[in-house]
C-alpha cells in the first residue's frame, strides 16, 4: 500500500507524459501539459520544507552551542529578514535589491572566480605524465589553452587553428559518444523507474 | 636534485598569489598583446550589422546566474551597445531568477541611449522554463501584464508594436547554461525551429564547445563565447571595453598555469630518478 | 577611491571571499552563512511569488479550479511530519518523479541519440569526419559493461578511454576561459572601488 | 493521432523497452550476466572503510539538480548511490551527511537515508538533520558543502548526480581538505574538471550503473545488459547510416533527423 499506491501514480503520470509526446490526443495532451505545470507548482510549495530544514539545522547548532554557533544566529536572522522583506514588499524593493546587489552578487561571483584559481591548482596537482591517458589529457589541455589566448598566436600563427581542430574533432567525437551513451542510460533509467523496477526513492517498504 | 623534487609540491598559495599578480598587473598596465577576430564573432557581428534597422524590436533574455556575471557581462554589454547603435529597441526578459536584477546592472550604462520605456523595458522573470517561454512568445501579455516596475504593459510606449513573436526581429539570449533557465538547445528549439526567428546567443566559454554544433548547422545567427568572444566583438564594434582590457590578463594567467604544469612534471621526474638512484623500484 | 558605501560593502565581501583561497577563516565562514541565508531566503520569496501567481491567484480570480490539485499535492508533502500519515508525502513525490523521468525519456531520444547518429554519419568528406566517426565508435565501446572485454574489444575500449582523455583535455583547455571571472572581480576592485584603472 | 514526425523515436523506444523485457525474462530464467567492475563505484566501499577506521563522517550529495525536469534520472542515480551508502554507513556506524540543492529532493533523500538505517537493522541511529537542504543557488550550495566538510571533518566527499560550474570548486576544495573524492556526472562541460580533480570519476552513463553494481541483483544487471544491447544497436545503425550515405542514399539520415 505505502509503496504500491505511489508506484501506480508514478507509472500513470510517467505513461501519460510519454504518450503525450508521441500521440496527438487532445485529452492527454492537455492533461500532460497541466501535470507539467502542476509539478512546477508542487516543487515551489516544497521550498517550505527546505526553509524549515535549514532553520532546524541551524537552530540546533545554536541550542547545542556548536563551534561558531554565532554564524548560525546570523544565518537565521538574515534568512528571516530576506523572507519577510521579500514577501511583505517585493523582490523589486530598493532595500531588497541593495542586499542582493551588494552582498549576494559579490560573494557569489567571487566564489565563482575562486573556482578559476582552483582550476589552476587542480591542473598543477594532477596534470602529470604518469601514463598514456594522463599524458593525452595534459598535452591537449596545454595546446588548447595556448590556442585560446593571444599568447599562442604570438608563438605560432597556427596555434588557434590547432586548438580549434582539437576541439572540433576530438572534443566533438568523445562528447558525442558520451552523449549518446548517456541518452541510452537516461532512457533505460527512466523506464526502470516508471515501470517500478527501481523503488529506492520511496524509502523503506513498511 | 633535491630542489628539483620540491617542484612537485609547490604550495598552492604561491600559485594563487602569482596568478593574482598575473591578472592584476596587465589590468593596471595593459601590454596590448595582439589577437585575431574569429569567424564566430565576425558572423555574429555581421548579422546584427546587416539585418537590424532602426525601430526593430529585439527580445533580449538575461538567462544568467549571478556567478557568471563577470564572464557574461562583457558579452551582454557589447551586443546591447551594438543594438543601441543600430537603433533597435530591446525587450528584456529572463528565464533565470537572478536575471531581472542583473539586467538592470547591464542596462545602467545605456540609460541615455536606450531610455526606459521607449527603447528598453525589463519585464522580469519568466517562470516555467521552456513551456513558459513558448507561452510568452505566443501571447506575451497573458504572462506579463506589467513590467518589473509595475507599469501596465499598455502604458509602455515601445510595447505598442509588440503583439507576439511575429513582431520580433531577433532573439538574444545571454546564457549561463542549463542551470540558468532555458538552455541554448531550448532556444534553438523554440526560437529557430518553431518560430523561424534569428537566435543570437552569448554564452560562457565553458559551454562553447557543447553548443558549437548549433552554430555550425546554422541554427544560431550569433554565437559569442566568453571574454574572448566579447573582446573580438568589441574590436569589431570599435568600442574597447571590459573584455579587451581583460585579454592580456588572461593570456598571462594561462602562461603561468602552463609554466606550473611544466614545473610539476619536472619535479615528478626528478623524484622518479632519485628513487631509481637510491635503489628504489623503478616505475 | 569610491565614496559609495554600496561599493565598499561589495568590495569588502569580495575581499573576504577571496581570503578563503589563502586559508579558511572566521570572517569568510561568516560570509558563507550570509550568502546561504540570503540565497535561500530569496528562493523562498520566489517560491511564494510563484505559488501566488501561478497557483493561488488564477484559482481564486480566474476560477481555474483544477489548480486545487497541485496545491493539495504540495501540502501533502508536509504530511511527512505526521507519523501516521507520513507515507502520503510519497504521492506528490511520485507525481514529481513520474513527470521528471518521463520528460528525460522524451527529451533524450531525438536530440541526443538519433540526430547525433545522423550528424556523425554524414557528410563523410574529410579526414576529420572519419576521425570523429572512429572516436564516437571507440567511446561507445568503452561504455559496454556486460560483455567481457577480451582481446580486440579490450583494446578498443582502452583506445576509447585514451580518446576520451584527448577530448577532455581539449575541453579543459578551453574551459580555462573561466579565468575571465577573476578578471571581472579584479576589474571591480581596481576600477569601481580603488579607481586605479579606467 | 500518431505524431509521425516522432515515429523513429517511438520505434527506438519500443525496441529499448523490448530489449529490457527480454533481458529481464532471461535473468528471471536464471541467466547470469557478467558485469565488469567500475572503479569509481568500488571506491565507495573504500570510503566507508576509511571513515569507520578514523571515526569520521562521509559527505555525499545527489547533485545540484532536482526531480521535476529532465535531469531527474541523474538525481535518482545519485539517490541510488546514497541508498547503498546509507546502509553501509549505518552498518559500520559511520555518520553520513547528505546535502541537497532542490527542496523536492529533500524528503526523498531523507526517506532513502532512513530506509538505509532500517535495512542495516539500526533505525535508531537515523538523524533527520544529517540530510540537509542547503540552497538552490549554485555557489551558496557549493560553499556550504565545503563548509560542512571542513566543520564536520569528513574523510570523503561523494558527488553523483548533475553538476554545473560548481564541480571544480567542490572537487578541488574537498581534495585540499584531504577527502577521498568520487565525482560522477553526465555534464560534458564539467566532466573534465572531475577527471582532473577527483580521485575517482564516474563518466557519463556509468552513474546509472550504481544500483546494479552495488546490489549485484541479476534483474538490475539485466537492465544494464539491455543498455548494452542498445549500444550495439547504436553502433550498427551508425555503420548502416555511413554505408547508405556513402552509397548516395539519404533516406536513413532523413529518418534519423526527424
Amino acid at each position: 500500500m505505502r509503496r504500491t499506491v505511489p508506484g501506480i501514480i508514478l507509472f500513470v503520470v510517467g505513461f501519460l507524459i510519454v504518450v503525450d509526446f508521441f500521440f496527438k490526443i487532445p485529452v492527454i495532451n492537455n492533461l500532460s501539459r497541466d501535470i507539467r505545470n502542476w509539478v512546477t507548482l508542487i516543487a515551489n510549495i516544497a521550498i517550505g520544507l527546505g526553509g524549515a530544514n535549514l532553520l532546524m539545522v541551524h537552530t540546533r547548532n545554536v541550542q547545542r552551542k556548536k563551534r561558531e554557533w554565532e554564524h548560525s544566529v546570523v544565518l537565521v536572522v538574515l534568512f528571516a529578514v530576506t523572507v519577510i522583506l521579500g514577501i511583505s514588499r517585493s523582490t523589486n524593493d530598493r532595500f531588497y535589491r541593495f542586499i542582493f546587489d551588494n552582498i549576494n552578487v559579490p560573494i557569489g561571483s567571487t566564489l565563482f572566480a575562486t573556482a578559476a584559481f582552483q582550476m589552476a591548482s587542480a591542473s598543477y596537482r594532477t596534470f602529470r605524465v604518469r601514463n598514456i591517458e594522463s599524458a593525452m589529457l595534459l598535452i591537449t589541455g596545454v595546446l588548447v589553452m595556448l590556442g585560446k589566448v593571444s599568447l599562442g598566436e604570438m608563438i605560432a600563427s597556427w596555434f588557434p587553428a590547432l586548438a580549434q581542430w582539437l576541439l572540433d574533432v576530438w572534443n566533438t567525437a568523445t562528447q558525442r559518444g558520451i552523449m549518446m551513451c548517456t541518452a541510452i542510460g537516461l532512457v533505460m533509467a527512466s523506464l526502470r523507474v516508471i515501470v517500478g523496477l527501481e523503488r529506492s526513492h520511496f524509502g523503506a517498504g513498511e | 636534485m633535491r630542489s628539483l623534487e620540491k617542484l612537485q609540491a609547490i604550495d598552492r598559495r604561491i600559485l594563487y598569489l602569482l596568478l593574482a599578480l598575473a591578472v592584476a598587473i596587465p589590468l593596471y598596465k595593459p601590454i596590448g598583446l595582439p589577437f585575431t577576430v574569429g569567424a564566430e564573432a565576425r558572423d555574429s557581428f555581421n548579422y546584427v550589422e546587416q539585418n537590424i534597422k532602426p525601430g526593430d524590436l529585439v527580445l533580449m533574455s538575461f538567462d544568467m546566474s549571478t556567478g557568471s556575471l563577470p564572464e557574461l557581462e562583457p558579452v551582454a554589454i557589447a551586443v546591447m551597445a551594438h543594438l543601441a547603435k543600430k537603433g533597435a529597441s530591446i525587450i528584456g526578459i529572463a528565464t533565470a531568477p537572478d536575471g531581472p536584477m542583473l539586467a538592470w546592472q547591464i542596462w545602467r550604462p545605456f540609460e541615455k541611449e536606450l531610455p526606459y520605456g521607449e527603447r528598453f523595458v525589463n519585464l522580469g522573470f519568466l517562470a516555467g522554463g521552456e513551456s513558459g517561454l513558448a507561452a510568452f512568445l505566443e501571447n506575451p501579455y497573458a504572462v506579463f501584464r506589467q513590467d518589473i516596475r509595475g507599469n501596465l504593459a499598455q502604458n509602455i510606449p515601445m510595447l505598442k508594436g509588440f503583439k507576439d513573436v511575429k513582431d520580433l526581429k531577433m532573439m538574444v539570449s545571454i546564457n549561463t547554461g542549463p542551470t540558468g533557465g532555458c538552455s541554448v538547445a531550448q532556444w534553438v528549439r523554440i526560437g529557430f525551429t518553431t518560430h523561424k526567428k534569428a537566435v543570437w546567443i552569448g554564452l560562457n566559454a565553458v559551454m562553447a564547445p557543447g553548443s558549437m554544433p548549433y552554430y555550425r548547422s546554422g541554427q544560431l545567427k550569433g554565437y559569442v563565447a566568453g571574454t574572448r568572444g566579447a573582446g573580438e566583438y568589441e574590436m569589431l564594434l570599435k568600442r574597447p571595453g571590459l573584455a579587451i582590457a581583460g585579454m592580456d590578463a588572461q593570456a598571462m594567467a594561462h602562461a603561468l598555469i602552463i609554466l606550473f604544469i611544466f614545473l610539476g612534471n619536472i619535479g615528478m621526474f626528478a623524484v622518479k630518478r632519485a628513487k631509481g638512484q637510491r635503489g628504489g623500484v623503478k616505475p | 577611491m569610491s565614496a559609495d558605501p554600496a561599493v565598499w560593502i561589495a568590495a569588502i565581501f569580495t575581499l573576504v571571499t577571496f581570503s578563503f583561497l589563502w586559508k579558511s577563516n572566521y570572517v569568510y565562514r561568516l560570509a558563507e552563512h550570509v550568502l546561504l541565508a540570503i540565497a535561500t531566503g530569496h528562493a523562498v520569496v520566489l517560491g511564494y511569488e510563484n505559488v501566488r501567481n501561478m497557483g493561488w491567484t488564477p484559482l481564486v480570480t480566474k476560477g481555474q479550479y483544477s489548480l486545487i490539485i497541485p496545491l493539495i499535492l504540495g501540502l501533502l508533502l508536509y504530511t511527512r511530519y505526521v507519523k501516521s500519515v507520513s507515507w502520503w508525502s510519497r504521492i506528490p513525490t511520485a507525481v514529481i518523479i513520474g513527470c521528471g523521468t518521463a520528460m528525460a525519456l522524451r527529451g533524450s531520444l531525438q536530440a541526443e541519440l538519433l540526430q547525433q547518429i545522423a550528424a556523425t554519419a554524414f557528410p563523410m568528406n574529410s579526414i576529420e569526419s572519419w576521425l570523429v566517426l572512429l572516436g564516437v565508435a571507440f567511446t561507445v565501446v568503452y561504455f559496454i559493461y556486460t560483455y567481457k572485454a577480451a582481446g580486440t574489444t579490450g583494446g578498443i575500449s582502452r583506445i576509447g578511454r585514451i580518446m576520451m582523455m584527448i577530448g577532455f583535455g581539449a575541453a579543459f583547455g578551453s574551459a580555462t576561459g573561466r579565468l575571465a571571472l577573476v578578471v571581472g572581480r579584479f576589474q571591480f576592485l581596481m576600477r569601481d572601488w580603488l579607481g586605479i584603472i579606467k | 493521432m500518431f505524431d509521425t514526425s516522432r515515429s523513429v523515436a517511438f520505434v527506438t523506444l519500443v525496441v529499448f523497452a523490448a530489449s529490457l523485457y527480454y533481458c529481464l525474462i532471461q535473468a528471471r530464467r536464471g541467466t547470469r550476466f557478467y558485469l565488469r567492475r567500475i572503479p569509481g563505484l568500488d571506491a565507495v566501499d573504500e570510503c566507508v572503510g576509511r571513515a569507520a577506521e578514523m571515526g569520521r563522517p562521509i559527505h555525499m550529495t545527489p547533485g545540484y539538480g532536482g526531480l521535476t525536469g529532465s535531469g531527474a534520472p541523474l538525481t535518482i542515480a545519485g539517490l541510488e548511490v546514497q541508498s547503498y551508502l546509507a546502509r553501509q554507513c549505518a552498518t559500520y556506524d559511520v555518520r553520513l551527511i547528505i546535502s541537497v540543492a532542490y527542496p523536492e529532493v529533500l524528503p526523498v533523500s531523507q526517506e532513502v537515508q532512513r530506509a538505509g538505517h532500517i535495512a542495516a537493522g539500526r533505525p535508531e541511529t537515523y538523524r533527520e538533520e544529517d540530510v540537509r537542504f542547503l540552497s538552490s543557488s549554485q555557489f551558496a550550495f557549493a560553499s556550504a558543502i565545503i563548509g560542512t566538510i571542513e566543520r564536520e571533518k569528513c574523510v570523503a566527499n561523494i558527488m553523483v548526480g548533475s553538476f554545473a560550474a560548481e564541480a571544480i570548486f567542490l572537487a578541488e576544495n574537498s581534495a585540499q581538505l584531504g577527502c577521498i573524492t568520487i565525482g560522477g556526472c553526465t555534464n560534458l562541460y564539467q566532466l573534465p574538471f572531475f577527471i582532473a580533480a577527483c580521485d575517482y570519476t564516474l563518466i557519463g552513463e556509468e552513474i546509472f550503473a550504481g544500483s546494479a553494481h552495488f546490489s549485484q541483483d541479476p534483474e538490475k544487471i539485466a537492465v544494464l545488459r539491455a543498455q548494452d544491447m542498445g549500444k550495439l544497436a547504436l553502433l550498427l545503425t551508425l555503420f548502416v547510416a555511413v554505408v547508405t550515405a556513402l552509397a548516395g542514399s539519404q533516406e536513413l539520415l532523413k529518418l534519423l533527423r526527424q
